[in-house]
């Protein structure tokens, strides 16, 4: 009897850890950036907007992050040579190398989330969900700022829009 | 609030089977493998009702139902779910949450047109259509139940259109993908609480009949029919 | 209870084989690295392009929708006059095969039976000097060359370049030419459409219009509003599919005998003296002769006897032909399958005649035919007839080049077509997967997926002229090339100092486009219906399209995805036609062998259904599973029959049934359908790939007799006879009883749904 | 065991606590396999998903939910029999009450564990507590298996107290645990009446507790629109196949330990007999209930629920069908009503076959209904999987081990009330007889 | 034997607090669960009717089982011999 429920109990608890662990982890298609990117120095020093490089987020359902041919329009002459991170991404660009992102924010598929709904209808600031980018002058390596559930249902109860699970859920 | 509904021409429909396949592709409904076929778990939101035949030889006709799910008015399935994975919303959908299901298929239990489906195995979707699942939709993992949602997803899509648009939604923006793609045009869809829309005309019509009425289950998705004279 | 515990271990094993081959088929289907990215983890970012369906003549406008510029769903495109939003499974199961794992990436070469991968230039340099030397030993006549015509403009360029290089025998492998051919074999040019403005009967032989024909999806609304419209529709078919269940009247019938049921209907016709005379005065030479010997040979009782058809039924259908104002007796090639089906067409057409074919029309100066430079259907069409018999004959053939047709799988004959294939020293073939026929390749030139290639489809079945256009909606994938670009190059090579005219396909397409500028009529498919008074404005030359160039006319038919002349004017169809000329070809006499059956022995009746065209539905999972679905048979090959023949072999609803033919011996799962003739067992074709796709199921064409038409080499599909040799259990009669009061579950048994 | 030389007079009751034969370590072991691949293969379940078990559409519920229903029913055995046999003042329930306590409480941690194993995502099995609903028949399941289990445990531990107390003062092993367990009883009077009041009112509470516990597991059915389900008499119905194969279980349990632990001169032929009578009253039951139940459908002949009805008469089920009736009906009757057949091996074959019918009736209930949906899609088929097979073992193994190890701890027949009723119960029924028969000389008086 | 006891009396009345307290744990847990549920249905306002019937006869069966275990095995406390 004992062990009987020990076991179905440890299986369970395995179960369930193991798939918190996965479900929390970033799909394999995503590896470390090949170039160790500054938000800072784009952000801070040079004064673009998020939404400048994150194109789909006014527009599209996911903000997106650009690909070489994006770089290139800025990096394509190597202004400042002693940058060791410029010649990296100047090189980049002239090989025309794909750059394998990677991406903090996974969303689950059962999550429909548009960027889209909240940054263009709904008026909302980035750092709102994503927190202040600005300052990191390097790639996290975790989520800079999770997210959960809960959060969506703050921002949606205050401002008194549907919580309903149909709406994000399918 | 709208409450969606469907109307289905039967004296139009040609059972060419489109509504299917969209439906399977629009919605990445799992193609299960030979064996589990075999079995009965094939999955299908949308399905033709097997074969009725009505008169006799020669002058006999087959009468196929499309079938998805009824969306119920009052539903049977979400009476009996333990956890609120399916309820039915303001807008008369019934939706399935599919991160919330426990998989005690009570529901289907308890579907008098046997419309949900259950994945009963690891996804062995093919690698052709892996390529081109619909971004919109989650392929649902093992072990949960799953059914026609009405495209949800669409409304989604719709009503951010029309939003930016800075508009009402109007009837056309939302349409699911089985009444979209039919060639007969014999798929109606929308409001039926609208005096205007083509679907509440629909619904008066003499042909009109659900099915399994006697079980008060008010379904939202009716059938036309009558003898072609 | 079909399954039992051994199987149900397979279940287990099979689906972690399942598993693993996906993760096979993953490593198989080889995108670029970079692609890959994009495709799992990119922006997103939704865009839709237009194009055509090139699944079928019909040529309908499809909306892509792409994902980071990959294809990942195909709709209707709502604007298009084609389907009007509407599109067949087919269609929308299209978009999959680009992504296909088993899909050639490359042109490769048969090295003793295995197939490796060698550059185009390689590839290109075999295929030329093979032909070089033909030509230089003067053998254009054994060089066959296989191509379909969905799209007319490609099998014009293949017509071209076999006129060029002189080669005789181009054979179309699709039912258009076919439909059309026994109207040139009687030297008559076919009419254009049903003219469904004017037709208020329409007597359909056989053909399934609204699911395999020339353009299913305007069918499928044409017969809705010609029924809404209280018109009649009768269908003469061997089998009710849900698309022949849409008409009034279904007369079961084997195509052998639809000749005599004709000429039947012909029969009251010319007694009741209530044909056209003028028409059969002006242009039906030998007319007397025709009338006598309908007269003599075709009374109700006789016909009864031939066709099996009770002559009351006759008369009835006879009596309704004759009083409508303009009725169509339709055909296309389901006639043909069959020993005598060329005498079916011409019995039909002489039917037709009679009513001075006012049921059809043709479009007035219709400049399709220009556009192919010279007109297709006047090619000499080869039929597969001559291929069989040169390759059953002891006389070689040199070359065959193959373009997208599998005519291994939709023939009958086929061990022998196989082998006899084997033999001949050269076969090329453009198509993107090693199927039945291109295994036999010695080179394969993998031509582009549907979605890269650019072309241009249009078909007269409208009565209106509606072009739509297919372009590339992604860049191509892997490397494959163009055919008509291939067959350029070559005229090029093998004929130096040839004047072409245009450099490369989409140059040639753009000529097409270009006869369509230049007339300056109709508009683009990007607007809804005009109307009347549009119309009428139009009638007066008032235009609103002006187009300073041709180049920005292209541009906006490219984004238009077609365009199409709503205000075009029609012609009655009045076709020259000679007694002598229709009959001459084989004797008269009715063969009705099929109704004395030996006992215990089945007609073996292969249908084909909507999902499937020509047996290419295999690539396709999606299409694959639904395809049995609504029986509920999954992935197996099943067989419909009369519960009543069934009673008579005492043979069980859903059992697994071993059936012989001469051909060998096959299973398949029966099905109780009341809606079969007696006597006739129903089987699907389109299951039974081997070679590639999902193999499951049976070829049923496999096991067939090889009759064919002998004009036109048309399988045939209803005159294999079949026995049952052996049957599981099945279902128990008690829930078999139970399955026939079904209708009174639906809840529906207040009101008969009569679909 | 030098500690106790003053022996016992129920000394053999103590037996099976201090001795161990070789049998059990043998039989445990095996048990203990059994039991383990059933582990192993419910973790292959959990990987793979419930496809590797036999279910399919439209037979979306199989063996687990049948063992569910099974388990549950045989758990009334306990409880509930004792409860009312304790009620009813029947003295010969005295060696018996014990066993069927037990034998509830193993049985409901096995049944109330299979919903869990029929999950498709146990992992998820905590929404229940953030969302769940209580308006579905699976709460109402939860919430009432856990009350009755609470109860019938405490029932089970509170007759158990003064043996405790006796094992206690024996002294030997586990002494501390049953020092623990004993609570300082120490049969004075006031602790005699504390816990005969406590008995009392328990008794009455189970009795609803338990019925109300079957009747919501035959509404999980009777709720839903299937044909075969939706029917009003289910309740009832499934109430008294529990306690039917409750009694079955019991006397097999009985008999099974009187025969390994020589118990004879406890569980008497007399007890056996009383416990016949009952099997063959319910069984008589069960068939009234049956009988009705089918003859309403068949004469109301709704076709969906004819089509159900004809698959388990004639069709598909109709050799589990008969079967059943034979083992809960035709077999009962003809060994318990014959006084020939009527001796302990004959009650032994008539419960073993009574236990079979009711699973093969769980059988009977779930699949048929579900195998027919009322749409016309064609009749569902459900072969059980190894896995399936396997489960159901282990559940089986899991329930014997349970008592071995309980026969361990614990007296498997409650000495306290042997002892009781050795001393007092002639005193105290014949008094109540006295209490309730007419006086002699009242009869006098009327004669003059 | 008296001595026995004795000896183990301090442990013995905190273990079996703590044997006891599990009971009471379940029944508050259940409590809590039940209110919480109903909490849920009123929040999407789903029957509310049907919960609170079923959480009332939830609740009150746990509650008098825990003080049913709670009266005997403190009645059996008070009951022990005195001269021990």
């Amino acid at each position: 009897m004992k062990n009987k429920i020990l076991i179905s109990l440890l299986s369970l608890i395995c179960f369930a850890a193991s798939y918190y662990f996965f479900s929390n982890r970033p799909s394999q298609h995503e590896e470390f950036a090949t170039v160790s990117f500054s938000h800072y120095v784009h952000t801070k020093e040079h004064k673009i907007k998020c939404v400048n490089c994150h194109r789909g987020a006014e527009t599209q359902m996911r903000a997106g992050i650009p690909n070489t041919d994006y770089c290139s329009m800025c990096h394509s002459t190597l202004i400042n040579p002693s940058s060791e991170r410029e010649t990296v991404i100047y090189q980049i660009v002239k090989n025309n190398k794909t750059i394998q992102w990677r991406t903090y924010y996974n969303l689950p598929d059962y999550v429909y989330f548009s960027h889209k709904r909240h940054v263009n209808l709904g008026k909302l600031d980035c750092t709102a969900c994503h927190g202040d980018m600005s300052e990191q002058t390097s790639p996290e390596l975790k989520n800079y700022n999770p997210i959960e559930m809960q959060l969506c249902f703050n921002c949606h109860e205050d401002k008194g829009i549907t919580t309903d699970c149909g709406n994000c859920h399918h | 609030m709208p409450k969606y509904g469907m109307v289905i021409d039967l004296n139009k429909c040609t059972q060419c089977e489109a509504c299917i396949t969209a439906c399977k592709l629009e919605n990445n409904v799992q193609i299960v493998s030979k064996e589990n076929a075999a079995l009965g778990r094939a999955m299908f939101w949308m399905k033709l009702l097997d074969s009725n035949f009505e008169g006799a030889y020669p002058d006999i006709r087959p009468t196929k139902i499309p079938m998805l799910c009824l969306q119920c008015d009052e539903p049977p399935c979400t009476k009996v779910c333990p956890v609120r994975a399916t309820y039915k919303r303001d807008d008369g959908i019934v939706a399935q949450i599919y991160p919330q299901c426990i998989g005690c298929r009570y529901c289907m239990a308890n579907c008098p047109y046997s419309a949900k489906t259950f994945n009963w195995l690891k996804d062995e979707q093919q690698i052709e259509n892996e390529k081109c699942y619909n971004t919109d939709v989650s392929v649902r993992p093992k072990g949960v139940v799953e059914k026609c949602t009405f495209c949800i997803h669409r409304l989604q899509a719709a009503r951010e259109k029309a939003k930016s648009e800075h508009r009402k939604l109007q009837e056309s923006d939302y349409i699911p993908a089985c009444a979209e793609v039919c060639a007969a045009h014999a798929i109606y869809f929308g409001d039926l609480d609208d005096p205007h829309s083509q679907v509440f005309k629909l619904i008066n019509d003499y042909r009109k009949f659900t099915l399994q009425e006697e079980l008060g289950t008010k379904p939202k998705v009716y059938y036309l029919s009558a003898k072609a004279e | 209870m079909e399954i039992n515990r051994r199987d149900f271990m397979k279940l287990i094993g099979g689906s972690l084989a399942g598993l693993a081959l996906g993760g096979a088929a993953g490593a198989m289907m080889k995108l670029p690295k970079s692609m890959e990215a994009v495709l799992y983890s990119g922006p997103r970012i939704e865009s839709w392009k237009l194009t055509a369906c090139t699944k079928c003549p019909g040529g309908c406008s499809l909306k892509v929708r792409l994902i980071d510029n990959f294809p990942i769903q195909v709709f209707g495109n709502p604007l298009s006059p084609v389907n009007e939003g509407g599109i067949c499974s087919m269609g929308l199961a299209s978009v999959a095969s680009i992504y296909h794992p088993s899909r050639l990436t490359g042109p490769v070469k048969n090295v003793n039976g295995e197939f490796v991968p060698i550059s185009y230039d390689e590839a290109y340099k075999i295929l030329s000097d093979e032909l070089k030397k033909i030509i230089s030993q003067n053998k254009h006549d054994d060089v066959f060359l296989v191509t379909q015509t969905e799209s007319r403009l490609r099998a014009g360029m293949f017509n071209k370049f076999s006129e060029e290089i002189g080669f005789k025998n181009l054979i179309l492998d699709n039912f258009r030419t076919a439909s059309s051919f026994p109207y040139k074999n009687i030297s008559v040019d076919a009419p254009d459409f049903i003219d469904f403005d004017k037709c208020d009967y329409l007597l359909n032989f056989g053909s399934q219009m609204a699911e395999i024909s020339n353009n299913p999806l305007y069918y499928t609304r044409k017969i809705n509003e010609h029924r809404s419209k209280g018109f009649k529709i009768t269908s003469v078919q061997p089998k009710l599919t849900p698309g022949i269940a849409k008409s009034d009247d279904w007369i079961p019938l084997l195509p052998v005998s639809f000749k005599d049921f004709a000429l039947g209907i012909a029969y009251v016709l010319l007694r009741d003296e209530k044909y056209d005379k003028n028409f059969t005065g002006k242009y039906f030479s030998g007319f007397n002769d025709f009338r006598q010997y309908v007269l003599d040979n075709y009374y109700p009782d006789k016909a009864q006897e031939l066709t099996g058809v009770p002559s009351d039924k006759i008369l009835q259908i006879g009596r309704e032909f004759e009083n409508a104002s303009a009725p169509a007796a339709y055909f296309d090639e389901a006639v043909l399958y069959n020993s005598n089906g060329t005498q079916n067409a011409s019995a039909i057409i002489a039917l037709n005649a009679l009513k001075g074919f006012r049921g059809f029309g043709k479009i007035k100066d219709n400049f399709f035919s220009s556009m192919l430079g010279k007109d297709n259907e006047s090619i000499e069409n080869i039929s597969f007839a001559k291929l069989k018999e040169r390759l059953s004959g002891n006389e070689s053939i040199q070359a065959l080049i193959i373009s997208s047709s599998n005519f291994v799988f939709n023939n009958p004959g086929q061990e022998a077509l196989k082998k006899q294939l084997s033999s001949i020293p050269f076969i090329v073939s453009f198509s993107s997967f090693v199927d039945e026929t291109s295994s036999f390749a010695h080179l394969i030139i993998p031509d582009h997926d549907d979605f890269e290639k650019i072309d241009l489809l249009f078909d007269e079945s409208m009565g209106i002229p509606a072009i739509t256009i297919r372009q590339p909606v992604v860049s191509q994938f892997f490397n494959t090339v163009d055919t008509g670009d291939i067959l350029i190059s070559l005229m090029k090579d093998l004929k130096p100092g040839i004047k072409i005219p245009f450099q490369n396909y989409s140059d040639y397409i753009k000529q097409a486009a270009n006869k369509i500028y230049s007339n300056r009529e109709g508009i683009l498919m990007d607007q809804s219906k005009p109307t009347a008074i549009e119309k009428g404005l139009r009638k007066i030359g008032w235009n609103t399209e002006q187009y300073p160039s041709f180049d920005d006319f292209w541009d906006s038919l490219l984004e238009a995805g077609g365009w199409w002349n709503p205000f075009a004017d029609k012609e009655s169809y009045n076709p020259k036609i000679d007694f002598k000329q229709i009959f001459n070809k084989g004797s008269l006499l009715p063969k009705s062998s099929l109704y004395s059956l030996p006992n215990n022995n089945l007609r073996l009746n292969i249908f084909r259904k909507n999902l499937d065209y020509k047996g290419s539905m295999s690539i396709y999972p999606v299409l694959v599973e639904q395809f049995g679905s609504n029986w509920s048979v999954f992935y197996e090959l099943w067989a419909e029959i009369n519960p009543d023949t069934a009673r008579k072999f005492s043979v069980n609803n859903r059992s697994k049934v071993v059936l012989r033919t001469n051909k060998g011996k096959f299973t398949a799962i029966l099905i109780y359908n009341p809606a079969v003739m007696p006597g006739n067992l129903d089987v699907p074709f389109g299951l039974g790939h081997v070679d590639f796709g999902d193999n499951c199921g049976v070829n049923p064409l496999a096991y067939s007799d090889d009759l064919s038409d002998k004009q036109t080499g048309k399988a045939t599909f209803s005159e294999t006879l079949v026995e049952i040799v052996s049957a599981s259990p099945g279902d128990s009669p008690s829930s078999a009883q139970i399955m026939t009061n079904e209708n009174k579950m639906t809840g529906t048994e207040s009101r008969s749904i009569y679909a | 065991m030098d500690n106790h030389q003053i022996l016992d007079e129920d000394e053999i009751l103590f037996r099976p606590i201090y001795q161990t034969g070789k049998g059990f370590y043998v039989l445990a072991a095996a048990l203990l396999t059994v039991f383990m691949f059933g582990v192993v293969m419910y973790i292959r379940q959990l990987i793979f998903g419930l496809g590797v078990t036999g279910m399919n559409e439209p037979v979306t519920w199989g063996f687990y939910i049948i063992s569910f229903v099974f388990f549950i029913g045989i758990s009334h055995a306990g409880t509930l029999i004792s409860a009312i046999l304790r009620l009813s003042k029947a003295e010969w329930r005295r060696p018996i009450t014990r066993m069927a306590e037990v034998i509830t409480g193993i049985v409901l941690l096995i049944g109330g564990l299979h919903p869990i194993i029929d999950l498709g995502r146990p992992d998820r099995i905590l929404n229940i507590f953030e969302r769940g609903r209580l308006q579905s028949p699976l709460l109402w399941d939860l919430t009432s298996i856990t009350a009755y289990f609470t109860a019938s445990t405490i029932y089970l531990y509170l007759p158990l107290i003064p043996d405790i107390a006796l094992l206690r003062d024996r002294g030997g092993r586990f002494n501390k645990l049953y020092t623990i367990l004993s609570w300082g009883y120490e049969g004075t009077e006031r602790q005699k009446h504390v816990l005969e009041r406590a008995i009392n009112i328990l008794m009455i509470m189970v009795i609803p507790i338990a019925i109300s516990v079957h009747t919501v597991i035959s509404w999980i059915f009777s709720m839903t629109l299937q044909p075969g389900w939706h029917s009003t008499i289910f309740g009832p119905y499934f109430v008294v196949g529990a306690i039917f194969s409750g009694i079955a279980a019991l006397i097999i349990v009985m008999i099974a330990f009187r025969k390994t632990f020589h118990f004879d001169d406890y569980l008497k032929k007399i007890h056996f007999n009383y416990l016949g009578t009952l099997l063959l009253v319910m069984s008589l039951l069960w068939f009234y209930f049956t009988f009705a139940e089918y003859l309403t459908t068949f004469y109301g002949h709704e076709p969906p629920e004819m089509r159900v009805f004809l698959y388990k008469f004639t069709g598909g089920y109709s050799p589990f069908f008969w079967l059943m009736v034979f083992c809960n009906f035709i077999v009962p009757v003809v060994f318990l009503s014959n006084k020939k057949l009527k001796t302990i091996p004959g009650i032994l074959v008539a419960s073993i076959a009574v236990v079979i019918g009711m699973w093969l009736e769980r059988l009977i209930i779930v699949v048929p209904s579900l195998a027919n949906p009322r749409l016309p899609f064609p009749t569902g088929i459900y072969i059980p999987s190894l896995t399936e097979i396997s489960l159901l073992a282990a559940a089986i193994a899991a329930f014997i081990l349970g008592f071995m190890v309980f026969s361990k701890l614990f007296p498997l027949i409650s000495i306290w009330e042997i002892k009781v009723g050795r001393e007092e119960s002639v005193r105290i029924v014949s008094e109540r007889l006295n209490e309730y028969l007419p006086s002699k000389g009242h009869i006098r008086k009327q004669i003059v | 034997m008296p001595g026995k006891i004795k000896s183990f009396f301090g442990k013995l009345i905190f273990i079996q607090i703590i044997l006891l307290s599990f009971l009471w744990m379940l029944a508050a847990g259940m409590t809590l669960l039940l209110i919480n549920l109903v909490h849920v249905s009123y929040e999407v306002n789903d029957h509310q009717s049907a919960s609170i019937a079923i959480s009332i006869l939830g609740i009150a069966i746990f509650w008098v089982l825990a003080g049913i275990l709670t009266y005997v095995l403190f009645g059996l406390y008070k009951g022990r011999k005195k001269g021990a």
